[in-house]
């Protein structure tokens, strides 16, 4: 069976290290937020100048000056801080932020990721994602493997624009756990329940795949 | 302290000075830690032609969206925009250009612009459409490219409190693109939540000095709020 | 927040990893702001072959002084030198090189070095001795040189208080080169005035968030002054 | 009569306007701050980060965090702030310091400035003073006419190494205030009982004499 949103955000939190500083794209990467494992602590950077997002506010506790880069109301936790969209990148750039969770619309054999741009659609921008995968030195990308079309995402060369060249080493689809090197894929562990052939058919570039491609574990 | 006296009175001594045509930056993430009160007062001066630089361009009837009404942006530069249906009219009929510029580079650009730095390496946007028309350069062997950087005749910029003599104090993340923006410009107009007497702020705290600030003026802040979340 | 408490327990911890012939970034302006310990330990351990990149370089017998005493430094980067007898001793023998950079220049490329920047045009030293073997351009008008970025294995810096998440606040004009080393070490290790708990320092005014800090130690300093000079 | 240091100071002073954010350095530069006119407020900025520098402290007041970029101690004015080194040259650079006075050994009719080095003496450093020369638009050179030895410091060009080329516009001397441009230097006063000809007679570089040669006011 292929991974839900939530599974997807449950087998990224497997990356999380106690003690990182983690930056989630929206959508799903944002919910890995609730899958760090027991015991761990992590602190998430949010581009717009936070390091320490906490949980969402309730009513009586929300603050219009408070917000996260998908432009949501938030909290902080102890030990967070304010900065200037400029040190944000900073330290983004600078290589500090331990992982970077972001989705993707293509992602291809030699680590091109493809997500800002659809052309003849409207463009709305590439916010912080190009200043991201550019520095981020531990990228997971987490997208669905085929899209509604059963087309698949995983490409041998991206068709849509670039947000950045080269630079993704992991993703987590809904259907397996993919490393990149070696301008190849590298089938690494599958979605409880689904086959290595279903993952073949769906990845159109080249993959590698071992003689055991275990189950991934939750 | 005579010379140093930032504050003016009204929204017509904050933008004195302001012409069509001009290049602005804008602090604001969103609608989070914007100049309401002086977008509001640019609508009503009717400037047109107007270079808008800010990470987005507001929404339909708030913030920078305002100045869509009556099409008095010429051209944005921004990272992400078309939170409204005017942006998008006005795009798609070629009344209004868009320069699409990462965030980090966008923030950076100001910053070089405040700091005399006139251009810088990134590795932001290397192989992507971005990248087009700008120099490449490899170092510590990774691919860069040459950004230049971005200054205005005014910046708009919004603080949580002023001191008579123009140092600010911005609060959370209402800070955003609001530091650099302040040193980006010519002229610079800080509108404030709060303006208290000089000596009254931390020195040890203050987030922008006032030697980069020209005009203070005291706002009134509806702080519209783009995507409430709450706790389920 | 186990996985984020930095505080150590002595110098040698701090200081663990640290080897022959690695590049430090060293905070301080002058004797201000200077982390005394952690220097005074470095000599104590007798690694030698560092570069050591800093605005001085200390006085005979105090801050980077004391390296020089067993010719552990092969190479400054700095702005200003010379204020010790040793300091020209070992330059005019050749065992000690120098890198003479423009002080705004050299504290841009900490910055940059922190940022991912690698390289940024300033008009700093364009027409003199620094812009030899330098590429040129004109921006605006005027010309600029190229600069580049500097990062170190680690960097030393000192700060007035840390919490134990590694948030530092600095003091006064002991602020300096500080923030900028604090981001451009690779092991950026702070030692500072006093350690409080997490959650202490007010996050809108932290100067140094704790992803740029991995060590910190509470020191005692001397803070000795080098230029004394009262009111007449 | 040359002027003394504190005439030096003096003169260079009524370069001052209210509201002016200045940059003084190490030397006569420093004594410039003793004498603001009467009625006007100048704030004097410190490269080592600090806006705002007031007079040196008392043994009560003193403080070793708190310093100026000549390394001495002071203390701080009404409305002042602390920076790090590089937001203060961003300021510089960014020219948002309305006045910069600095001390030279050489000027040239070029506005090119010697003032950091003398080949075959050790050489310390230029500390902050490229970066200042090269971003301010308003600078004014103060110094001795003449060395010890009777030479010109107003050179046809200079003969020691630049600390930056062509950005010197005004120069008070003991002897003469002096403008550049168009590659000449321009006589505009003289210091009281200063002859024109001493001036003539002790600037090496091509100097632009009017019919009437005013005497400084004090």
């Amino acid at each position: 069976m292929a991974l839900t949103r939530e599974q997807l955000a449950q087998r990224v939190a497997q990356e999380l290290r106690d003690g990182f500083y983690v930056n989630l794209g929206i959508g799903i990467p944002t919910l890995v937020a609730n899958y760090v494992p027991k015991g761990m602590d992590v602190m998430l950077q949010s581009e717009n100048g936070l390091l320490g997002m906490g949980e969402f506010p309730t009513e009586e506790t929300v603050d219009p000056d408070l917000i996260n880069a998908g432009k949501q109301t938030v909290t902080t936790v102890t030990g967070a801080s304010y900065f200037s969209s400029a040190d944000s990148f900073a330290m983004i750039r600078g290589g500090n932020v331990d992982l970077t969770v972001l989705g993707a619309f293509e992602v291809d054999q030699s680590g091109n990721i493809a997500s800002w741009m659809i052309p003849g659609k409207l463009i709305k921008g590439m916010g912080g994602a190009m200043d991201l995968v550019a520095s981020a030195q531990n990228i997971v990308v987490t997208m669905t493997h085929a899209n509604k079309k059963g087309e698949s995402k995983l490409l041998k060369e991206c068709t849509l624009p670039l947000t950045g060249a080269g630079c993704i080493k992991k993703i987590v689809s809904d259907l397996a756990y993919i490393e990149i090197h070696d301008g190849k894929f590298h089938l690494v562990e599958r979605a409880p329940g689904v086959s290595v052939e279903e993952i073949i058919s769906k990845t159109a570039g080249e993959l590698v795949v071992p003689d055991n491609v275990p189950e991934m574990r939750f | 302290m005579s010379g140093f006296n930032k504050v003016v009175a009204n929204y017509d001594e904050a933008l004195d000075g302001l012409t069509n045509d001009m290049t602005l930056i804008v602090g604001g993430f969103g609608l989070c830690g914007i100049p309401e009160g002086l977008i509001a007062k640019i609508k009503d001066l009717g400037v047109h032609g107007l270079t808008c630089v800010s990470n987005n361009a507001g929404v339909d009837g708030f913030g920078l969206g305002l100045l869509l009404e009556d099409k008095q942006i010429r051209k944005m530069i921004a990272s992400y925009v078309g939170e409204n249906a005017l942006f998008e009219q006005q795009l798609l009929s070629g009344e209004l250009e868009v320069e699409l510029t990462p965030q980090g580079t966008l923030a950076e650009k100001m910053r070089a612009g405040g700091a005399g730095i006139p251009a810088f390496f990134t590795p932001a946007g290397y192989g992507t459409p971005i990248a087009e028309g700008k120099e490449a350069r490899e170092f510590n062997g990774k691919m860069h490219i040459l950004e230049e950087s971005i200054t205005g005749e005014f910046a708009l910029v919004k603080a949580w409190k002023a001191d008579t003599m123009g140092n600010l104090v911005y609060r959370k993340t209402a800070m955003n693109f609001n530091p650099m923006a302040a040193t980006a410009g010519k002229i610079t107009i800080a509108e404030v939540e709060e303006i208290v007497e000089a000596g009254e702020l931390d020195p040890n705290h203050i987030h922008t000095p006032g030697i980069y600030v020209n005009r203070v003026i005291k706002g009134t802040f509806e702080k519209r709020i783009e995507q409430l979340t709450l706790k389920k």
